[in-house]
């Protein structure tokens, strides 16, 4: 061992940089992005709101089959896809839809996953957004490939590959962050420890100090903020992004936030949690601190207020719209992509459909 | 561990769903014999994402019904290690498709630790899988994954169709000696039926003809019987009879109530929701034709799955084996030769 | 990056064997497009543990063909980004049990990656499988898991039987936009013919008749060929004619040369080393007779692997469908109706 | 967090008693065990030996299929089966075949597997040895329920989980460390890292600090020890055990030794590392060390090591004579255990097997 290896581990407190009262703190290692960082964070954080509030509605009118809400981890959502240079890739899990659209996916393809017309509904390389990932933590080996392809052939791509606090358990997150330290492939591993998976607490998932000090063990520096703090996000992240970037190699990085809403829709709270705890973490709400923050300064205007929630409003109008429309499902589309071109036996089921079609048609 | 006594056997008729009769069967299961325990993704507290164990945990306590980290590779390792020692562990996967990261457990210790043992260890556990499609589900929450199943030496693979059948067949998996792959398909969790608990009979190996008919035969099995039901039916106002068979066990197969029931028409179909290609569909077919190549007048026709991913939910009703197609490929068995 | 040189084509006739002939395919692919990397558990410094990558990290580099943490999941996933990322990876299970693990990133994203985007991101990558037995293996070196594989919709399979078609296929796998599922039979891996490099012919998705014959067709892929070829031999001197199909190619699978074969004997028997249950010879079975059923004299019998785990070595001959077993299943094709 | 978390951490070096030229070296945290148990680990190490080099004979002489061999190993595998209670359950890989007969298995049944015989020759039940584990890792599940199907009946049953520095790689390990620490399972995963894996150095494998960096991760306690000291290894293993007997939860050790032979007699180790490596290891074996200690002590007569000799002999004849016997393998024997009974499917192939042998037999 070189140098202590300890350096690898996170600090015992998440970084926070803004307190829940909306004061700057003090952080011995990251300083406080500057203003117009923030103000553009503060547009972000409303507009993702707004999207995730509009999305939800959406599924009570039908338009969506489900939606698992980032409500409460907006800041991590924004901050995710502001770190990002274009050219870098984001690989969100179903519910970092708020991420993609950062990252300029259109809100209503994204949600074509949900919406039920097909299952990703944006084209993955405009934009560098992976597809919406459902199986848990799979896509973070997708993640270390496409950073380790990109550093083979020179190029300056980061990768910031998402997952839950759920997902660390499985297999592939652990096999993901070790192919990423043994080949030193710049991705910054983002967890968002939002307190449950589905119906199960935290502490039925893992019995560590934090899950960013999981990173020691691949040989990978972990790193915690708190979730809820735009500032110390964008601090934190961002510098990972740097170091990786700068051929450092993959990091680690634990949010503490809150899933205010149920899972899903589908999903009923109430059986596994009390009000009184999420009424706690309502007091945290990252978008409220960061407001009194730059409220405070003298830096949030009413009139700039009104612009970020108008410019909010036209993108869940904009979602709203197009969630609204009807696209008429067309079966050919079945089979046009199993593969490059169908095989003899996929053509012929094909034919089978358009038969039955056009004898429906008939009658 | 608390033993909490047997409730007095239930004999009252009930309207249940299959949901409710797969509940009762474990809490039967769990009152009757201690070693039974329940586990898996969110099936505490929360009951399930489907509430087929809702209230175990509170009638049972934590010990006996618990959640685990989220990782099915770990819950179905964890269950061979508890069956390994003394336990007749019930697992669930949420999903089909979340299966998968299990395979390598399920297919080189579940299914093959009593016959690598001579025996001596036995893995008495059960794997609930709820299955297949037609709920509207998004990718990976649809998935008819029994060919990867069946096709494996050393594991049973059951799918009820009816409330009674799954509790008979669960009751049974979960008192067998042997590891039991127990499908169940999510889009009859709320169909209903009138059943007289505790229903025991007939077992797991056994196939049922659940409609007579005489002209030709429909094998089925799950989500689909009841498709093929529902064909019989039209078929008999159009004037053509159709017996159903409902498979209940894929391994074992009951090759002699399938043989005679096509036997008896000399004309079958098999529906099912799986894609075709290399599948249990597959093998009914091949197997039904060995063994009754005489008997037929025309060669087995298979409604199933097309060979792609299963589609969106607002493209599924193309992929699902619907009465139409079962009924054009019974008028495809050459009546007029 | 450093791209070498394509050598220049080689047209000399030279003997080789299986192992070779893939060691050059992969050579050759490399020195080609320089987007071919190679990687899996010990590919890199040992060559692999059957050599198949021999001499190609010393060749083109360690960014090449490289060793890999010890993880079969993380590998067919890191693949996955790499296809995704503008590379064509080719990986290496190191025996056909333990891709198990890597199961989940096979069937939830190899297979449905394409068609998750609408063709917008393909996966052109291969996965080389090492497979079957009569190797004398211990457990869990010697399964044929080609029905777990082909099964799934958005795999190509292929299976080569010879070492021109080692060549052929593999070079068409590595260069294909999909993935392909490349299944080697260990067994044949020494097995030697002459071959003139480089064969590009026939491509995946073609049977070839392999042996004329009139009386019976035999329909056989990977191991299994050799011991068609060798039945249909014996058979020829007791004077029946057996024609020899091999697939080559699962999926895609050739249903016109298969079809047109079986029609012009009216008999067959399909060989294949897997348990028959849910397999892919229940597949050629069903297709072929709902195809060919006029045509057949008999029932298509299956001379396959028990529904049993792969025994060991000691016992193993027991499961390997041999010569004789195809014999007997030809003397069942109803000879003297 | 209760206590600082770096608790969980291992010391900066392995653990070491004593010392590669047999002299006694501190540690703080461990005692050299007494001289009886270390008297009788040394007359282990001679069998051990003895063991590895007859079955690898047996190789060349054909009467085993393949061997991967504990050569130089041989304290770890003594001191796994040595630290455990009657009642104490033994993970073994396919590497461990030594400490399966430390804990009381047969040679000859131990090593059935790799006669080609039948896959588990013993009966687990009998002395608490689950199968020898193949796909590696996966064995390490099992072992955390059968601790933790222990703990829910109050037994005191401890489970001892072997695995390679190879095997900390694939998700299983990791899934397996996850669900021991959550559920607070009895079991000590003890990793050899022999630094191979194959042919894959250690460095391919992992970039973490050390093996036992990983238990920080999930919560457990990682302490890292010399695996060529036969008395080290005695300290930790035994403290290990002690500890999750007592309630305190899993434990993680790492044992640094080394793969003297090559991977199997199938392997060809000079492809991928020099001599002179290999011969650094030498000098640091096992058995001459503790030998030499032991000798210096005055502890070891000559009389001594000959009834170690002579045992050791006795094993090795045992050995040898067993698997010089022919087993008739017993076609039946293929279709009898795949299910408690054989389906009617099985029963049909039974017979189509039993036709085939009685009409062979007829010729
Ligand atoms: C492999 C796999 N297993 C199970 C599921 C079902 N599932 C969907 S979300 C979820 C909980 C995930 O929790 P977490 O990772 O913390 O993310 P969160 O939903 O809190 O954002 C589960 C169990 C899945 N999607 N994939
Ligand atoms: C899941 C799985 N993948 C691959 C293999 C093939 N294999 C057998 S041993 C081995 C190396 C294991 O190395 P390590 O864990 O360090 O143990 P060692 O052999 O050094 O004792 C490999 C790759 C396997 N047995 N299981
Ligand atoms: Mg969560
Ligand atoms: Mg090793």
């Amino acid at each position: 061992m070189t140098s202590d290896p300890r350096r690898l581990l996170p600090s015992a407190d998440p970084v926070s940089l803004i307190d829940p009262q909306g004061r700057s703190a003090d952080s011995p290692s990251y300083a406080v992005p500057d203003d117009a960082t923030l103000l553009r964070a503060l547009g972000s954080l409303i507009t993702a709101r707004r999207l995730n509030d509009q999305a939800y509605a959406l599924v009570r009118q039908g338009r969506l089959a489900v939606y698992p809400s980032s409500h409460g981890q907006e800041a991590c959502q924004v901050a995710a896809a502001q770190v990002l240079a274009a050219d870098d890739w984001l690989f969100p899990t179903y519910r970092d839809t708020v991420a993609a659209v950062g990252k300029g996916v259109d809100p209503v393809e994204a949600l074509s996953l949900l919406k039920g017309d097909w299952h990703c509904g944006y084209d993955p390389y405009e934009h560098r957004v992976a597809p919406h990932a459902t199986p848990l933590a799979t896509q973070l080996p997708h993640a270390v490939g496409v950073a380790h392809a990109a550093r083979m052939r020179g190029e300056p791509t980061v990768v910031m590959a998402m997952c839950g606090d759920g997902g660390t358990s499985e297999g592939d997150f652990h096999e993901a962050l070790n192919f990423a330290a043994v080949f030193r492939a710049p991705v910054v591993f983002f967890v968002q420890n939002n307190e449950y998976a589905i119906s199960v607490p935290l502490a039925r998932q893992s019995a560590a100090p934090s899950l960013a000090h999981k990173g020691i063990g691949y040989g990978i520096a972990g790193e915690r903020v708190d979730g809820n703090d735009m500032a110390a996000l964008l601090a934190v992240l961002g510098a990972a992004v740097a170091r990786a970037r700068a051929g450092e190699g993959p990091q680690l990085i634990e949010a503490h936030t809150y899933r205010m809403q149920a899972h899903t829709n589908a999903d009923d709270a109430t059986r596994y949690r009390d009000d009184a705890e999420v009424a706690a973490w309502v007091r945290r709400d990252p978008i409220t601190r960061l407001e009194t923050h730059l409220r405070d300064r003298g830096l949030l205007t009413d009139e700039v207020h009104a612009r970020f929630t108008a410019e909010a409003e036209r993108v869940a109008t904009h979602l709203r719209d197009g969630l609204n429309q009807d696209v008429t499902p067309d079966p050919d589309d079945l089979f046009a992509y199993v593969y490059a071109s169908p095989t003899p036996q996929l053509r012929e089921q094909a034919a089978l459909v358009a038969d039955e079609l056009s004898r429906e048609g008939a009658h | 561990m608390t033993v909490l006594a047997s409730p007095v056997p239930k004999t009252e008729v009930r309207t249940l769903s299959m949901a409710q009769a797969l509940n009762q069967a474990l809490r039967d299961a769990m009152a009757a014999d201690p070693a039974v325990v329940l586990f898996g993704e969110d099936v505490g507290a929360l009951g399930g994402v489907f509430r087929i164990t809702d209230g175990l945990t509170a009638e049972f306590g934590e010990a006996r019904c618990f959640d685990t980290p989220l990782a099915e590779s770990g819950i179905v390792g964890m269950a061979v290690g508890m069956a390994m020692n003394g336990m007749r562990p019930v697992v669930e996967m949420q999903f089909d498709a979340f299966a998968y990261p299990a395979f390598e457990q399920i297919v080189s210790h579940v299914a093959k630790m009593r016959n690598r043992t001579r025996g001596r260890v036995a893995l008495p556990m059960v794997i609930r899988v709820p299955y297949a499609g037609g709920i509207g589900g998004v990718e990976h929450h649809c998935d008819s994954s029994e060919a990867y199943y069946a096709h494996t030496p050393g594991l049973h693979v059951v799918a009820p169709a009816t409330p009674a059948d799954a509790y008979a067949l669960l009751r049974e998996a979960i008192s067998a000696p042997d590891p039991v792959v127990f499908l169940e398909p999510k889009k009859l969790y709320w169909s209903k039926q009138e059943v007289q608990l505790p229903v025991r009979e007939p077992g797991i190996g056994t196939a049922v003809v659940r409609r007579e008919g005489t002209d030709a035969t429909l094998i089925a099995y799950g989500p689909s019987v009841p498709v093929a039901l529902e064909a019989a039916e039209i078929a008999a106002r159009e004037g053509r009879s159709l017996q159903v068979v409902d498979l209940r066990s894929i391994v074992p197969f009951d090759d002699e109530t399938v043989c005679a029931a096509v036997r008896s028409t000399g004309r079958a179909v098999v529906v099912a929701e799986a894609a075709g290609f290399a599948s249990v569909s597959s093998e009914i077919v091949a197997r039904v034709t060995e063994r009754c190549f005489t008997a037929l007048a025309a060669p087995i026709r298979r409604v199933t799955g097309f060979d792609i991913p299963y589609p969106p939910p607002k493209l599924e009703h193309f992929q699902l084996p619907g009465v139409d197609r079962v009924l054009d490929a019974v008028d495809d068995l050459q009546w007029e030769q």
